[in-house]
């Protein structure tokens, strides 16, 4: 067994994954900044000074404080307080925590939603091919964002404010998988349609093999390149999106703030002059997404996989 | 034909059409003030009889769109006829269902044109060549299994120890051998080759046609073999099957064919053949273009381009008639004596 | 043609459908329209009263038919919080919006195609690769972040201090880094000129350009990043085509094969995703409006949540997808006049 | 002095881990109006070779050294502007895939007016009069009409039809013809083959045409070039070359073909295949797959030696000629 695994190291290290990675100094960089904040965020209990879900670490004095190296800076604050007098390094580290859960848990159920009915649909063509596709074309068409704001609507009218603060990561994770499985079900579908046509795939029906062997075994392993890529970038999309709907007042409550509900919640105070309780979280949110979507561009450029486009 | 040679597939009345005109609304056509529906189809084959005997390779031949491609395709199950039937050894297959289809998936095996896509590129060769084996003798052992994967290697000239690797770690002409593998590794009788060869390159075709040769010749195989290149038939045939627009108009033993054609397409085609022997094309020039199979002529399919087409040629489909030579023409002018 | 208009229409009377048929399912699950009229102080039995007589008794089919019905003759109910007809509110609203979308759009399209062109044609050029840069970095920004950074430095501005302030050129870098601010930073601006109809513009005015330039920069910001990446890749993928090697061979200039042969063949996909685009715009509205208090729908709907304005939100998605279906529409229709290859039977290409 | 003398052309791509030889060191000329045959299996690099005369090369290709002398010019060293000035007017080419030649969203008039105001000072009027003179030459029915029409309207066949037009517009002095005829169907291809072979005749236009069928060689062209892995093995009169290849190459290419053959009977075969282009071994490019490969085959590459009018590249073969003389010699 080991000769195997030996042998599939060596593999990667031969392979041009490997090797365009070490040329690309943008991939690598990225690489390392998103592994660091990935640790950073879920080593948040570890890192941070203070716990900023538990009401008995704040004070109201300490409110709207400046970062250090300004005038009236603290230094048991290096990035400042918030309104609420928390500690902005502290509520950055759960956010970004909080965001990226969201990220990965959208993308993941997204991925099966889209993997799944992509499958369906390009392999079966015909009616069902019709009915999902159309679904994901109106969707579409209404923006991802959109269906986001509409399904989240729909959820905290249904569910009332305090019960959707209580379990708003799933019903996030839920609401933008809903909205965005559309995109990777196209990929899919397209690929998929594409690899249906070779030869390789009428050998194995002639051979006699069923349906479900044909698509899971033969054609799923033939689509990942490109859903690989478009889940790298989805992540990036629903860490926006879930963003965005915090923004809107429709995402993750204040008491337990992602980035989105940060910026939101600083954003009342951009006037008084308080720039940095919405600013910071926003350079970590628009760092964390650019990593991201750099990673997700040097996949693309590596794999070349030819997407769906649109 | 004497009755002593064996029918292996028998091929009656095929016909496949595909549909073109898409939904209801699609169909739809304002025309002369009113609303028509109108519906259009791909006749891609229009009444194809033919009969494989076994142990024979009969070839089919024609240009881009004559429907070679749909009768091997119809044949393997990978399309369903839209009218005829295709019986194996007797009974009619086209009509089976999934399971009861199975058996005849071991005794009928395809060959693919493109060495680049017929073999998964996510598998090793092992595993493409080892998953039939155990889907179709699930009683074999891992060792049996092995053993039998690394006898068709041998046979194709791969060397087994080369299973670990990827199909895109090989030749063009390896991958083919190693899809002619697969083919083999289920022990089948009957095999439909769609333009084996005409991807490969000129060195590489004489390979992959003798190991063909030789493995028609050690497991006793029966071939359709499909194909542009008359020239490839002229060499490996033992019968030709030339189609044109969707039906057979000739077919004849290859050495007839080849000596004294009789339709006035396949003499056509046979002038087109560049040889190596003369200096000057001094083809027979055929007018016009291969009309498209979504708007049949009626009578004769070739009338259009025919040089000796006549008036009955053009209203009147000419069915099969034996020749002379043992083989069958579908020709009014060869019927009338005029040619 | 016939085929084509007939399929289009078809689709987005579907398409109206599937969106009514949501609508009123979220009319019917969320809000209970007898709570709203008449409060807690009625008694059981004059509910089912007025239950029965509005109608609420009938099956479901025959309530979305009465629904649908109404809906056809423009009469999408009343808005709870304005107490009018939420037609009259939402076509009051229409017109902030359709201005910031279509400011937004101009800028997209007149920068969009040059820069990505470039790009295409010099991907090596250091500017190629800046613009390539910044627009990595544009779609990395939510819109609503940009809006913020815009507001901060072009409406409130910033005083950078962080040079030593007694050199020459620590003072002149403070002076380059800080902004003045005073743009404006929320509404449309007073004095609102009368164009037609509900239609009050700004467009033509000094103080009009004033307020739509930050909300417009934000709302192109999202996009002009994605056309620019997308006309760029097409018009590469273009340029390898064995049609530009022929153009070449047969002694074209440079200027004729990139700006004829191969941007003609660029522009086909990107006018299918592009307008997509566009439409897809009016869903980004709702955010810049919110940071901009943009009075258009966007701010309009968001307000509608927030209050659990049921008519006015259900009236909203209703005339969003009538948007979104004529974009398309118009979009499929500009392709196939623009594409020799299609003739408009409706088929896909 | 030849119409087109190629000396000592290099080619290379500049790939990751340094450059790979498409082309290494080919020489070979064209006379006026002669037709030539470039004859080689695919990545032999003779579609490099066509391309790198107008300097189309795709990238990463780049010309790495040797001249094109057209004309006693050396186009190689032209810049760009030189050599539009030659590409379409001078000399020609034909593609091998007619449904990707031309551009589908403009009509074929533009197409063809579009290359005569490139090279002459004319009228849209006078350039359609030219463009559809030329569309009755290569017998496209109903010529008029098509000026108007857009490619997808037309058939393969057509559309190479038209592509010969447009390269015949000027009145070029060469043609380069990249597999003209590998994308259609066999009884247009003969029709296609004839009609080209007709003009060049009637023009006096000298044919450069790449292929890797063997049989339209030997009907279409006086003089042929067979190419393996970058370089020229083999080059002479065509006749010559068919009836007596030198090479062993030549000869395993000629014998394998199935007409060559005993119908029924195993074809010569080559044993192995051509090497991509990064593993070319040293020495002969063809000594792994040569029955009579020597330890110097395996070290250094042949230079030509001529037998009668063909200049082969092979050590067997020059050992053969020297045989044979030695022989003549002791018979004297």
């Amino acid at each position: 067994m080991s000769a195997v695994t030996a042998s599939r190291w060596e593999r990667f290290r031969d392979s041009y994954l490997w090797y365009s990675f070490r040329r690309d100094k943008v991939a690598i960089v990225s690489l390392v900044v998103f592994v660091a904040m990935v640790a950073a965020a879920f080593l948040a209990p570890v890192l941070a000074p203070t716990d900023p879900y538990d009401l008995a670490q704040i004070d109201i004095m300490n409110s709207e404080l400046p970062p250090a190296g300004l005038a009236g800076s603290d230094p048991a604050f290096p990035l400042g307080t918030d309104a609420q007098g928390r500690d902005l390094m502290s509520t950055i580290l759960y956010g970004t925590r909080v965001s990226l859960l969201i990220g990965f848990g959208a993308v993941v159920l997204q991925s099966l939603l889209g993997i799944l009915f992509g499958l369906l649909a390009g392999y079966l063509g015909g009616r069902v091919d019709a009915i999902l596709m159309r679904i994901a074309d109106v969707q579409l068409s209404f923006s991802t964002l959109m269906v986001a704001i509409i399904v989240g609507a729909i959820f905290k009218a249904s569910f009332g404010n305090l019960m959707f603060g209580e379990i708003a990561i799933y019903l996030l994770i839920l609401i933008i998988g809903i909205a965005e499985w559309p995109q990777i079900a196209r990929t899919v579908r397209a690929s998929v349609l594409a690899e249906k046509k070779k030869e390789y795939v009428d050998a194995a029906k002639v051979m006699g093999f069923g349906t479900p062997r044909i698509m899971f075994r033969h054609i799923l392993p033939n689509t990942l390149s490109p859903i690989f890529v478009i889940a790298t970038v989805q992540i990036a999309n629903a860490i926006i999106s879930e963003a965005a709907l915090s923004f809107l007042g429709l995402g993750m409550p204040e008491t337990q703030p992602s980035l989105g509900s940060l910026i939101k919640s600083g954003f009342d105070y951009i006037q008084s002059g308080s720039w940095w309780i919405t600013l910071i979280p926003g350079l970590v949110l628009v760092v964390l997404v650019l990593v991201i979507n750099l990673l997700g561009d040097w996949l693309r450029d590596v794999l070349n996989p030819r997407l769906y486009k649109g | 034909m004497s009755t002593a040679q064996e029918t292996l597939v028998d091929i009656r009345g095929l016909e496949k059409r595909f549909d073109l005109s898409g939904g209801l609304l699609d169909q739809l056509r304002f025309r002369n003030g009113r609303i028509e529906r109108h519906q259009e189809h791909v006749h891609a084959i229009n009444g194809v009889d033919l009969s494989v005997t076994r142990g024979e390779a009969l070839c089919v031949v024609g240009e881009s769109g004559c429907g070679k491609s749909t009768v091997a395709r119809t044949v393997m199950g990978l399309l369903s006829p839209s009218a005829g039937e295709i019986h194996y050894d007797g009974k009619r297959i086209d009509d089976l269902d999934h399971k009861a289809v199975l058996p005849y998936r071991r005794k009928m095996q395809m060959i693919f044109q493109n060495p680049y896509a017929s073999l998964n590129p996510r598998m090793t060769i092992r595993q493409t060549l080892e998953e039939p084996i155990r889907f179709h003798q699930p009683e074999l052992s891992a060792s049996g299994v092995e053993d039998k994967v690394a006898e068709v290697m041998q046979s194709v000239g791969i060397d087994p120890d080369w299973g670990k690797r990827f199909a895109h770690e090989f030749s063009g002409g390896q991958r083919q051998r190693i899809s002619i593998a697969r083919a083999l590794a289920v022990d089948p009788e009957f095999i439909v080759a769609d333009e084996p060869i005409s991807a490969l390159d000129v060195s590489i075709q004489a390979q992959v046609l003798n190991l063909m040769m030789d493995a028609q010749e050690s497991r006793g195989l029966t071939y359709l073999f499909i194909t542009h290149d008359l020239a490839v038939v002229e060499h490996f045939g033992t019968r030709v099957a030339v189609m044109y627009l969707g039906r057979v108009c000739e077919l004849a033993d290859t050495a007839t064919l080849f000596s004294s054609p009789r339709h006035p397409y396949t003499q056509a085609l046979l002038s087109a053949i560049p040889r190596l022997e003369d200096d000057r094309p001094n083809h027979i020039r055929l007018h016009g273009e291969v009309p498209t199979p979504v708007e049949l002529p009626s009578g004769c399919v070739f009338h259009g381009r025919c040089p000796y087409a006549n008036d009955r040629c053009r209203q009147e489909i000419p069915q099969l008639i034996a020749t002379d030579g043992g083989g069958q023409v579908a020709c009014h002018a060869v019927e009338e004596g005029r040619l | 043609m016939l085929a084509f208009l007939v399929q289009r229409i078809s689709q987005a009377i579907l398409v109206m459908f599937v969106i009514s048929v949501i609508s009123f399912t979220i009319q019917d699950g969320l809000g209970d329209p007898l709570q709203e009229l008449v409060g807690m102080s009625v008694s059981d039995e004059e509910r089912d009263a007025l239950r029965e007589e509005m109608g609420l008794n009938d099956p479901m089919v025959t309530q979305y038919l009465r629904f649908a019905g109404n809906a056809l003759q423009g009469d999408l109910g009343v808005s709870y919080f304005y107490g009018e007809p939420t037609m009259d509110v939402i076509l009051r609203h229409l017109p902030a919006t359709l201005e910031l979308v279509i400011a937004a759009s101009l800028m997209i399209i007149f920068l969009s195609v040059p820069i990505g062109v470039y790009a295409a044609i010099r991907p090596k050029a250091w500017l190629s690769k800046f613009f390539m840069g910044v627009s990595t970095v544009g779609i990395s920004i939510p819109v609503f972040l940009t809006a913020i950074v815009l507001i901060q430095l072009f409406s409130i501005g910033v005083q950078v201090t962080v040079f030593p302030a007694d050199t020459g050129w620590g003072q002149w870098l403070n002076e380059f880094f800080s902004t003045d601010g005073g743009m404006p930073s929320y509404g449309r601006g007073d004095d609102l000129a009368h164009l037609f109809g509900t239609w009050e513009s700004n467009f033509f005015s000094q103080t009009g350009w004033a307020h739509i330039l930050l909300p417009a920069v934000s709302l192109a910001s999202i996009m002009l990043p994605l056309f620019i990446r997308l006309i760029r890749a097409e018009m590469m993928e273009v340029l390898q085509s064995d049609y530009i090697r022929f153009a070449q061979a047969k002694g074209i200039a440079p200027a004729r094969i990139n700006f004829l042969h191969a941007l003609k063949n660029t522009m086909l996909p990107v006018i299918t995703v592009g307008g997509v685009q566009i439409g897809i715009m009016v869903a980004y509205t709702i955010l810049t409006e919110t940071v901009f208090q943009w009075p258009g729908v966007g701010l309009m709907f968001l307000e509608a949540i927030t209050r659990s304005d049921i008519p006015l939100i259900v009236a909203y998605l209703m005339v969003v997808g009538l948007i979104f279906v004529i974009t398309n529409t118009l979009v499929d229709l500009i392709y196939g006049l623009v594409n020799p290859t299609v003739k408009l039977t409706g088929k896909k290409a | 002095m030849a119409l087109l003398d190629v000396k000592d052309l290099d080619v290379r791509f500049a790939v990751r881990g340094g450059d790979l030889q498409a082309l290494r060191k080919i020489s070979f000329s064209l006379d006026k109006g002669e037709r030539l045959g470039l004859v080689g299996e695919s990545g032999a690099g003779k579609s490099v070779a066509a391309f790198s005369i107008l300097n189309l090369i795709a990238k990463p290709g780049y010309i790495a050294g040797g001249q094109i002398l057209f004309e006693g010019q050396d186009l190689a060293a032209m810049s760009d502007k030189q050599l539009r000035k030659i590409r379409g007017n001078r000399i020609a080419m034909i593609f091998q895939d007619p449904m990707m030649t031309l551009n589908p969203v403009l009509t074929i008039g533009t197409q063809m007016v579009e290359a005569l105001k490139a090279h002459r000072r004319i009228s849209t009027r006078d350039a359609r009069a030219i463009a559809l003179k030329k569309l009755q030459m290569v017998q496209i029915p109903s010529p008029d009409k098509r000026l108007d029409q857009y490619p997808h309207e037309l058939s393969g066949g057509m559309r190479q039809r038209v592509i010969i037009a447009i390269a015949l517009l000027l009145d070029p002095e060469i043609i380069i013809a990249d597999e003209p005829t590998t994308a259609l169907d066999v009884t247009i291809q003969a029709e296609i083959m004839a009609l080209l072979l007709e003009l060049c005749e009637q023009e006096n236009v000298a044919l450069m045409l790449i292929t890797h069928d063997l049989g339209v060689v030997s009907q279409v062209t006086q003089r042929m070039l067979v190419m393996y892995s970058g370089r020229i093995i083999e080059q002479g009169p065509t006749r010559e070359i068919i009836n007596d290849p030198q090479h062993p190459y030549t000869q395993g290419l000629i014998n394998a073909l199935p007409q060559m053959g005993e119908p029924g009977a195993r074809l010569y075969q080559i044993p192995g295949s051509m090497p991509s282009l990064s593993r070319v071994p040293s020495g002969c490019p063809f000594n792994p797959r040569c029955p009579f490969a020597t330890d110097q085959c395996r070290t250094s590459m042949p230079n030509y030696v001529h037998s009668g009018n063909v200049d082969v590249a092979c050590y067997e073969v020059a050992k053969l000629i020297e045989q044979e003389q030695s022989l003549q010699e002791e018979d004297r």
